[in-house]
């Protein structure tokens, strides 16, 4: 029972007390499931407020630990090793809280094959709670490839007609991925005896040239999850075939996996290979800011318009990350919560809108804010959220990551870019305001579009939304505007663990 | 928890009130606005409005009883990590009160104001739901100005400076569906979107120079960074100032980022009055001001922003005298007005920077609301005549707009041929001056207020903008010789383009049957213009250039430090003044003495090229949509299309990592992703892959001696090696 | 023949003489009821598996080093039983449906285990090559065992007729072998080389024995025989030679490598590595192709071949070679489970002459039977090696060996390699989940308990797989 | 006194040949007489090398897989009738139904 | 040249030649008469190498057991040659080629490289025929239980197999 009572072994695995619930559920009764796979998830939200009650942000030590032997025989050192600080608690509570939120997004979008659905739900939130909650390499490994199997059938089943060829793509993608890190993984298990990786960051002493590799290969496997410019390619696809819940947890969460890695693994393991590879990043991050953002505003589709915006805005994440100054990096994973909240909650919205409409193309809309006032206004919240509006959480995000890519421009530490990036970067604030903008406009100004009579033909009136999907928002937009104007909390959360994380890395 | 190291806070701790007032009036109006009638919905916006007024004069005594010393009101943390250290900390200056007292005074104004004009205005446009819809943008408005006006620290400005900027958008916005003339269209919405983007790109400058100024000063607080002013790199200070002139450029509307503004009267004419006209506009102003101390510590600065204001002056003026539009020519003429301002605050006179502000934004709110009551004599107007033939022709209701239509097409007759606007002539342009006329008569009282209007803006003595007018041209003559002759000739074209709007929407003949049928408005809409107007016309007492008189300039001092108070210099005001009168001489001349006809010509039209290049507004939104706009889509496009989607996605990924796996596997991942494909790949591999299998299947063939070879071959191949390595 | 003679072929004379008594047994039971025989054989295994397993950690040799009882033995034999169990109790039920069930099947089968138990115990030569013979003739006769369908006699013809043809080549490289070092017997061997400097003689005889067990195992290029005869023999056999034979080949190949020619490691280091990555290549590349599930299957075989056989790359490295083979022991237990639960639904699937095993038939089969199509899941994430399946572990196993031995390219080949794999297996999966379709499905109650049996071991283990290594290290600690 | 190495150079001819044999002939017969071509050669040398060691385990193992052979061949010739049986011909080309 | 190399060649020329015409003829009854002359040949061989014993069961067994059970099968089937049709054109020449390596490769090795050293015994100094039977029993009894109890199940399996291969099922046939 000590096991299982452990806060943290209970955040990863209480879902599945949902997925056996589910199987003993017949088929026929499709509310049933919903219900429970909701209750489940919203009671794992609750335990995941639970640990952030218990959770001490002074402290940058690993919190709750649960730690055990698993393998260790014949020189393998592996171990079920949980813990949480404050790079990893605030993912954890947006894993939590989107996972019933999709499920309620989706509550009448899915009628077959309920059953299925809502254990592959509930199998996707253990795998990313254990990827942001495990400690130990080897486990981690384990964590990342699972939450790849739920993913896959979403897309693949649920998804739109090219699902199959998305569900593919996006699992072999992902997968070639994690090939490398899975090399350097074993690497690292040889080389340092352990899996455990607050062992590995106590040993240090990776030569540099063999650092980098292994910065570059477990760059690798997140790279593509983020996904970093150029790596983007599978993420559209994805993105416009997944349904509408697998959009926003893909989004919400699943990129996160990458960039959490980033901070995670890449920065403290390998100090030096970070540092040398700072700038080279930072430039990625930065092409991957503008560029998103120009595509974005090319695209017929709704869908591909917020995929797109999702490289974009991964792209300051990235910038973030590698300025390895407090602010940069505490920006960053704040950004990381606030792109899960506002794209997550745009994909929701766009969700919402096609389920009533089937199309998303851009050119058959407009107009629609006459028909759905709220839903209009709640768009247009979200989508300043997304775009950085001052006194909504995207800025907040945005604002410190800019400031610290600045300072490390001025700093040197991304040597010949200098404060180039910072400065370019900030041109990306103009072109996601054109995106965001004319995504908006498009939508809900302008004259009626033919989607108000296309739907008409097909004997459905379009409505504005109704309280089950305004419950299913509220939350995000309280947090839109929470961490908008009072993100001291969550800053709280952070600094400390991000502190201590500078502090670790030789800077100049 | 207040900062204030003095005493008496006083009222301080309303100071969020400012803020929250507002707020809590849109909230009101948003969630329990559905079951309030008009009137209701907009007392509780105008009372919220009110009190933040109530506020702003309790604040304003407070200060008064600190003689104008900062007071700060820490509301809460906002953002701590790193060396980064924000706060929701209020400002209480003198400074800020008076900009306190303009803007929930004037915004007040314009909400009573807006309760007659939107009540009519959603029932022209056919959408009376739309009516809360408006109070709420414009609740909202005064409270994200009241973060810009108060903001302790830069950042906080900035969400003030950019939560106006979202009004702005969601207002010009505001009828998103039609243009200019209620017709369906996207042009709207373009309006919309174009001013917040234009907005963007100035707080992309804001934003950069907050990075350098953090990285220098350590911190974005005003007093923190102001006492290091002398400790920091004048380099480091005109980047920074610089940048803050691309913000002030793209919020308050100066070259090269006003051509937002004009397109901004899309929004119901009480926006145009308050934020596009009286307040928001006047950000970047504020914004100077509020800086001064890093603005006087580099001269270089000083006059980069003193000229671009100075061209914005006069640039702005010559196109506002070529426009047909009532409400565009306010429009430059705001954006003009706006360049004294900015010129003076460049040149570091920013008591008559500030002082032109609180006139201008008394006499062009003025000016817009009249011209709004103008717009809606004439839709009246329209109406009855409708009507009339409506009646005549006894149609049924339902057919009343299609009527309408009808009859505009008619009217196509009286279109003029110059026909820059191509909308003229589809429908009734109720903004149209050609259309108008003689309407002195029919709206007498919006006649009287506008004259008002005119004369405080064209600079007439004593009204107030010639007082602060005067006293920008006065600091221009002593520190900037060039700005200084390029004001004056803007202030000429000033009282040139009043005048000509004067003779040909009041005076003269009727052009259009609407005009004739004009009707005055009721007075929730003509009582706010008269107090206006009141202020328009003694405005100027605030700031007399005479010793002792000089009390915004000691108001201010408080926060802006010591300012040379000048007296009236009898040359540069009689030139001034001298140049009015000429300018509204000549205007009576071409477009009064004969009075403007129906299908006339413009006079200026004689001018030739010049004319046609005012009337065009410089072609400078092709200019733009040449060199920025059409290259932005087309790359964008360029970027989306091939590079990303055909050569990256498709032809990278899908044919040369998908093909080569395709190719070494010989199947194709495509073909049976492809629903379709799957079927096709399932019946059998088909002959397709027969034929791509060329080697491993084929290799694979049945035949018992050729696997035989393969064993064979291995064993040849594995002796080989060992034998002859 | 001495007590220790016994102790060390206890199991197998158990497990002969049951055959042997079986066959008269088999005579008097009614041809309509011959399950009992299958219970008899399974009862033989059983009891054979309960002695071997009583045998855990004895260490005997007899007939003058003719076999040995060790670790290894053990460990492999009671895989192998285990495997002849599983067998047993898939071809139950399938044979009787598919209208060849005969009491000899089961006999021969038995007689198929004696051999390859033989061949894990065995020490000599003379007996590694008779017990390769004893474990092939069944399989020949077994392949073919459904006569009235050509694909069946074809596949033991094929079989047959390679088979003789690669122990053609087996043999010849024992009289090399004999010719070198004046001895079939490989301590003898060892002995030998230790004191004489190795000829080349010696190490062309190892190759050639590689090609004799590499045949059995399916390894490139002596694998061509796999596809054809694994698709045309009865599925119940297919799925015991795939785990049974590749088994006792990789066995009796590490006992005689690691044991007699670790002096020749270097050289044969690299024939193993191009082999091994051959092999995965070639299989994971081929099997993309493939629409009926018995050839997939039959490539994946071949595939995991090459995955087994990079834990022998490294074995001349006294370091790292403990656990690479025990590495590789786990894979091979790993993939006898996943294996036999895949080919489990693939019988439970198979319809009557040659019906049911297109991959086209599994579609909608998650609809239909969800428990079946959930268990064949499991069964592909782990023969791709994901989580969280008993393959994971084992290719982690493995390629952490691999790279720990040095051979990181060879790891990185093994990896992508599994990355092409996934395709295919995830078609499977694409096809039993996402397409629409009406499958049928046999329910039988041993082919259900096998089914959920193994997938139960393929996911319970992955998460205890600690008892698992520990033995397959201890194994073979002793052998080197 | 002749060498052993003829010997086993006589065997490795005759070992190639029974290898050809198996890789050119069609007929299954001719197949299987070739594969038992190969293991006589086997045979061949390792009694030759047995005769140099003087060693009878050499002998033994002939034995043994003449033994094997014999088994083999019951086996086999089995299998072949069974397949004339079905096919009406011994060619193993007719035998590639199975393929790809 | 001594006698015994001459014999020795002699032998090895008709060995060869026998294999060949195996390999060659069109007829399968030639080709089983040419591998039986073959492994005549090589039990003389195996005399020559004083393993009697091994040269009787070459005789018994292999000439006279298996390649009559061959000829029993062949006329059971028919004797005559396969039309000839090649579906497989570039496997003959593969065929030689490889196999042509093959030889290189052993020839090479066996020549240069690694050349087996010593020479047989003569037949004349071999133990006679009674003794070696004698020494080969007790060894193949003792040394050898194991393998000789293997083969003998093996020939049970052997038997089994070829009995349910060819056996006619009475129920199939019913």
């Amino acid at each position: 029972m000590e096991f299982i009572l452990q806060p943290l072994t209970l955040v990863i695995f209480f879902p599945l007390v949902g997925v056996l619930a589910l199987l003993f559920i017949p088929s026929e009764n499709k509310n049933a499931m919903r219900w429970t796979a909701l209750a489940v998830s919203v009671a794992t939200f609750v335990i995941s407020l639970w640990v952030l009650g218990r959770f001490d942000a002074s402290n940058t030590d690993l919190q709750m630990v649960a730690r055990y032997n698993w393998i260790t025989v014949a020189g393998w050192n592996i171990q079920y090793f949980l813990g949480i600080d404050g790079l990893s608690i605030l993912l954890v509570l947006l894993t939590t809280l989107l996972t019933p939120i999709s499920i309620l997004s989706t509550w009448t979008a899915v009628e077959e094959r309920v059953k299925e659905y809502m254990i592959f739900f509930l199998l996707l939130e253990i795998g990313m709670n254990g990827v942001f909650l495990v400690q130990d390499l080897f486990l981690f490994y384990i964590f990342w490839e699972f939450t790849l199997v739920p993913m896959y059938f979403i897309i693949g089943i649920w998804g739109g007609p090219r699902r199959i060829y998305a569900a593919l793509k996006f699992f072999l993608y992902t997968m070639a991925g994690s090939i490398l890190m899975l090399l350097a993984i074993l690497w690292l298990g040889i080389h340092g005896k352990t899996f455990s990786l607050p062992d590995l960051i106590a040993q240090g002493g990776i030569p540099a040239n063999i650092q980098m590799w292994l910065f570059i290969a477990f760059a690798a496997a997140f790279a593509i999850k983020v996904p970093m410019w150029p790596l983007h390619s599978w993420l559209p696809d994805a993105h416009v075939e997944a349904p509408t819940a697998g959009s926003v947890i893909l989004a919400g969460v699943l990129l996160k996996l990458g960039t959490y890695g980033f901070v995670r693994f890449n920065i403290p393991l390998f100090p030096e290979a970070t540092l040398q590879a700072a700038p080279w990043i930072a430039l990625l991050g930065t092409i991957g800011i503008i560029y998103g953002a120009a595509v974005s505003y090319a695209q017929p589709d709704i869908k591909k318009l917020v995929a797109y915006s999702s490289v974009s805005h991964l792209g300051f994440v990235m910038l973030g990350l590698f300025a390895l100054n407090p602010e940069g990096i505490a920006g960053a994973i704040l950004q990381m919560i606030n792109h899960g909240i506002s794209t997550g909650a745009l994909f929701l919205l766009v969700g919402m809108v096609y389920e009533q409409t089937h199309t998303r193309e851009f050119r058959v809309y407009g107009g629609l804010w006459k028909i759905m006032p709220v839903f209009g206004a709640i768009y247009l919240i979200v989508s300043l959220s997304s775009m950085g509006l001052p006194g909504l959480n995207g800025f907040v995000g945005e604002f410190t990551i800019l400031l610290g890519a600045w300072g490390a421009g001025q700093n040197g530490i991304f040597y010949w870019g200098g404060v180039w990036f910072a400065g370019i970067s900030a041109i990306g604030v103009i072109m996601a305001a054109i995106y965001i903008l004319y995504m908006f406009q498009k939508m809900f100004m302008g004259p009626q579009g033919e989607v108000v009579e296309e739907t008409k033909k097909h004997g459905r009136a379009i409505r504005d939304l109704n309280w089950r999907e305004i419950v299913t928002v509220v939350p995000l937009l309280i947090l839109i505007f929470w961490i908008g104007l009072y993100p001291a909390p969550f800053f709280n959360l952070i600094a400390p663990a991000v502190n201590h994380l500078v502090g670790t890395l030789p800077l100049p | 928890m207040h900062l204030s190291e003095s005493v008496n806070t006083g009222f301080l701790f309303l100071a969020p009130w400012l803020v929250f007032f507002p707020v809590i009036g849109l909230l009101i109006n948003t969630l329990f606005g559905h079951k309030f009638s008009e009137r209701m919905i907009g007392a509780v916006a105008s009372l919220a409005s009110g009190a933040a007024f109530v506020v702003s004069v309790l604040l304003y005594v407070t200060v008064s009883g600190a003689h104008g010393e900062a007071m700060r009101w820490q509301l809460a943390e906002w953002m701590h990590i790193g060396t980064l250290s924000l706060d929701w900390t209020f400002r209480v200056d003198s400074l800020s009160t008076t900009m306190m007292l303009v803007v929930s005074g004037v915004g007040t104004l314009i909400h009573i104001y807006a309760i007659g004009y939107m009540h009519e205005d959603v029932r022209f446009k056919n959408d009376v739901g739309r009516f809360r819809r408006f109070f709420v943008f414009l609740n909202l408005f005064i409270a994200a100005m009241m973060v810009l006006i108060t903001g302790d620290s830069y950042l906080m400005l900035f969400v003030g400076w950019e939560g106006v900027g979202l009004c702005s958008f969601l207002l010009v916005g505001f009828w998103y569906e039609l243009d200019l003339l209620a017709r369906p269209s996207w042009s709207n919405s373009f309006a919309a979107v174009k001013a917040f983007v234009a907005n963007r790109v100035g707080d992309f400058g804001f934003l950069i120079a907050t990075f350098i100024m953090f990285w220098a000063f350590g911190s974005l607080q005003f007093d923190k960074v102001f006492q290091q002013v002398p400790t920091v790199a004048p380099g480091v200070i005109i980047a920074i100032t610089l940048f803050f002139l691309l913000g002030v450029t793209g919020k308050s509307a100066q070259v090269p980022l006003y051509v937002w503004l004009p397109d901004a009267m899309a929004g119901p004419t009480p926006v145009s009055a308050l934020i596009h006209a009286a307040t928001m506009v006047t950000a970047g102003v504020y914004l100077v001001a509020r800086s001064a101390p890093l603005y006087s510590s580099v001269p270089e600065a000083q006059n980069i922003v003193a000229l671009v204001g100075a061209v914005t002056a006069l640039f702005a003026a010559t196109i506002a005298a070529g426009q047909f539009d009532i409400k565009k020519v306010l429009a430059y003429s705001t954006i003009s007005q706006l360049g004294f301002m900015v010129a003076a605050v460049g040149m570091g006179a920013y008591v008559a920077g500030i002082f032109h502000l609180v006139t201008h934004a008394f006499f062009k709110a003025l000016l817009f609301l009249s011209a709004g009551s103008v717009i809606l004599g004439m839709e009246r107007g329209h109406h009855h005549a409708a009507h009339a033939n409506h009646d005549n022709h006894g149609k049924g209701k339902k057919g009343k707009r299609k009527e309408e239509r009808h009859d505009a097409r008619a009217e196509r007759s009286h279109s003029d041929s110059e026909g820059a606007d191509e909308a003229h002539g589809e429908v009734f342009d109720p903004g149209d001056m050609r259309n108008m006329g003689g309407l002195r008569k029919t709206m007498p009282v919006t006649f009287w207020v506008y004259m008002a209007g005119m004369v405080a803006l064209s600079g007439i003595p004593p009204f107030s903008g010639f007082w602060s007018k005067d006293e920008i041209l006065l600091d221009a003559s002593m520190h900037n010789q060039a700005a200084y002759w390029l004001l004056t000739i803007a202030a000429f074209f000033t009282a040139f383009y009043m005048g000509r709007q004067i003779w040909m929407v009041f005076f003269g003949e009727a052009r259009h049957e609407a005009a004739a049928r004009a009707e005055e408005s009721p007075k929730v809409i003509t009582v706010p213009l008269i107090i206006l107007a009141a202020l328009a016309v003694l405005g100027g007492a605030l700031n007399l250039p005479f010793e002792g008189f000089h009390n915004l300039g000691h108001w201010l001092e408080a926060t802006l430090g010591e300012v040379e108070s000048l007296p009236l210099n009898l040359q540069v005001a009689g030139i001034s003044t001298l140049l009015a009168l000429l300018a509204i001489l000549i205007s009576w001349l071409m477009y009064a003495r004969k009075p403007f006809a129906k299908d006339q010509t413009d006079p200026l039209a004689s001018l030739g090229l010049f004319f046609k290049g005012m009337n065009n507004k410089w072609w400078m939104d092709e200019l733009y949509h040449l060199l920025f706009i059409n290259p932005y889509i087309k790359i964008s496009y360029f970027i989306a299309e091939v590079i990303d989607w055909r050569f990256w996605h498709d032809w990278f990924h899908e044919k040369v990592i998908m093909g080569t796996y395709n190719w070494i596997s010989f199947t194709g991942l495509n073909e049976y992703a492809d629903q379709k494909g799957i079927d096709a790949f399932a019946n059998g591999l088909g002959t397709w892959t027969q034929s791509l299998a060329g080697t491993l299947r084929k290799v694979q063939n049945g035949f018992v001696r050729s696997y035989a070879l393969s064993i064979l071959l291995g064993v040849v191949l594995i002796l080989g090696y060992l034998i002859f390595k | 023949m001495t007590q220790s003679d016994l102790t060390t072929i206890l199991p197998v004379t158990i497990l002969t003489v049951w055959a042997c008594v079986l066959l008269l047994v088999d005579l008097l039971i009614p041809k309509t009821r011959k399950g009992i025989t299958a219970l008899l054989s399974a009862l033989g295994l059983a009891v054979t598996l309960g002695y071997t397993l009583a045998q855990i950690g004895s260490e005997v040799t007899g007939f003058n080093g003719m076999v040995t009882l060790d670790g290894f033995s053990i460990f492999v034999n009671a895989l192998l039983l285990v495997s002849g169990l599983l067998g047993v109790a898939l071809a139950y039920g399938y044979i009787k449906r598919m209208g060849i069930e005969r009491g000899e099947y089961y006999t021969l089968l038995l007689f198929s285990v004696v051999g390859m138990m033989l061949m894990a115990q065995a020490t000599d030569l003379i007996v590694v090559f008779l017990a390769l013979e004893l474990l092939s003739i069944p399989l020949y006769v077994l392949a073919a065992f459904a006569r009235d369908k050509t694909d069946s006699e074809e596949a033991g013809l094929k079989y047959f007729l390679l088979g003789a043809f690669s122990s053609g080549f087996l043999v010849y490289g024992i009289a090399l072998i004999f010719g070198a070092t004046h001895t079939t017997n490989i301590f003898a061997i060892v002995e030998f080389v230790s004191t004489s400097t190795g000829s080349l003689l010696l190490t062309i005889g190892a190759a050639l024995l590689l090609i004799g067990f590499g045949f059995k195992v399916a390894v490139v290029p002596f694998h061509m025989w796999t596809p054809d005869v694994y698709q045309g023999a009865p599925t119940a056999v297919t799925a015991f030679m795939t785990s049974g034979a590749k088994i006792a080949g990789f066995a009796a190949l590490l006992r005689v490598f690691a044991t007699a020619f670790p002096s020749i490691a270097a050289d044969m280091t690299n024939v193993f590595w191009v082999i091994s990555a051959a092999t995965m290549i070639l299989g994971n590349v081929a099997a993309v192709a493939q629409t009926d599930i018995k050839r997939l299957l039959a490539y994946s075989s071949i595939a995991h071949a090459g995955y087994i056989l990079m834990a022998f790359v490294p074995y001349g490295n006294e370091t790292v070679v403990a656990t690479s083979v025990a590495a590789g022991l786990f894979y091979l237990v790993a993939y006898v489970f996943t294996n036999f639960g895949a080919w489990g639904v693939v019988i439970a699937l198979e319809k009557e002459a040659g019906k049911g095993l297109a991959l086209d038939d599994y579609a909608g089969l998650a609809k239909k039977h969800p428990a079946l199509a959930a268990a064949m899941t499991i069964f592909m994430l782990s023969l791709i090696g994901l989580p969280p399946t008993i393959g994971l572990i084992g290719k982690l196993y493995l390629f952490r060996a691999v790279i720990d031995a040095g051979f990181v390219w060879l790891a990185i080949i093994g990896v992508l390699t599994s990355v092409v794999s996934a395709f295919y297996y995830l078609r499977v999966v694409v096809i039993m989940y996402m397409k629409d379709g009406e499958p049928a499905a046999e329910r039988e109650t041993w082919l259900d308990t096998t089914t959920l049996v193994t997938a139960l071991v393929t996911v319970v283990v992955s998460f205890i797989p600690q008892f698992l290594f520990a033995w397959a290290s201890e194994a073979v600690l002793k052998l080197f | 006194m002749i060498p052993v190495d003829y010997y086993i150079i006589l065997s490795a001819i005759l070992f190639t040949i029974g290898v050809l044999g198996v890789l050119v002939r069609r007929n299954a017969l001719i197949i299987f007489m070739s594969i038992e071509l190969m293991l006589n050669a086997a045979n061949l040398a390792i009694v030759a090398f047995g005769s140099v060691f003087e060693s009878f385990s050499g002998q033994i193992f002939v034995f043994f897989v003449i033994a094997v052979a014999a088994a083999e061949v019951a086996v086999g010739l089995a299998l072949i009738v069974e397949i004339f049986r079905s096919k009406r011909s011994i060619d193993v080309d007719q035998v590639s139904s199975l393929k790809g | 040249m001594t006698l015994d190399l001459a014999l020795f060649l002699l032998l090895a020329l008709i060995a060869i030649a026998s294999a060949l015409g195996m390999l060659i003829s069109r007829n399968t009854v030639y080709s089983a008469l040419y591998l039986v002359l073959n492994f005549v040949t090589v039990a003389v061989f195996y005399l020559l190498l004083s393993a009697p014993f091994i040269a009787m069961v070459q005789i018994t067994v292999y000439a006279g057991a298996i390649m009559v059970l061959f000829l029993f099968v062949i006329m059971l089937l028919g004797a005559e040659g396969l039309p000839k049709s090649e579906v497989l054109p570039w496997q003959k020449p593969l065929a030689i080629g490889l196999s042509v390596l093959l030889f290189a490769e052993a020839a090479y090795l066996l020549v240069t490289k690694s050349r087996p050293v010593g020479n047989v015994l003569p037949p004349a100094e071999a133990v006679n025929a009674t003794e070696n039977l004698q020494q080969l029993g007790i060894a193949l009894f003792r040394d050898y239980l194991l393998p000789f109890e293997v083969v003998s199940i093996l020939l049970l399996v052997a038997m089994v197999g070829a009995i349910v291969l060819t056996k006619k099922e009475r129920k199939a046939r019913q």
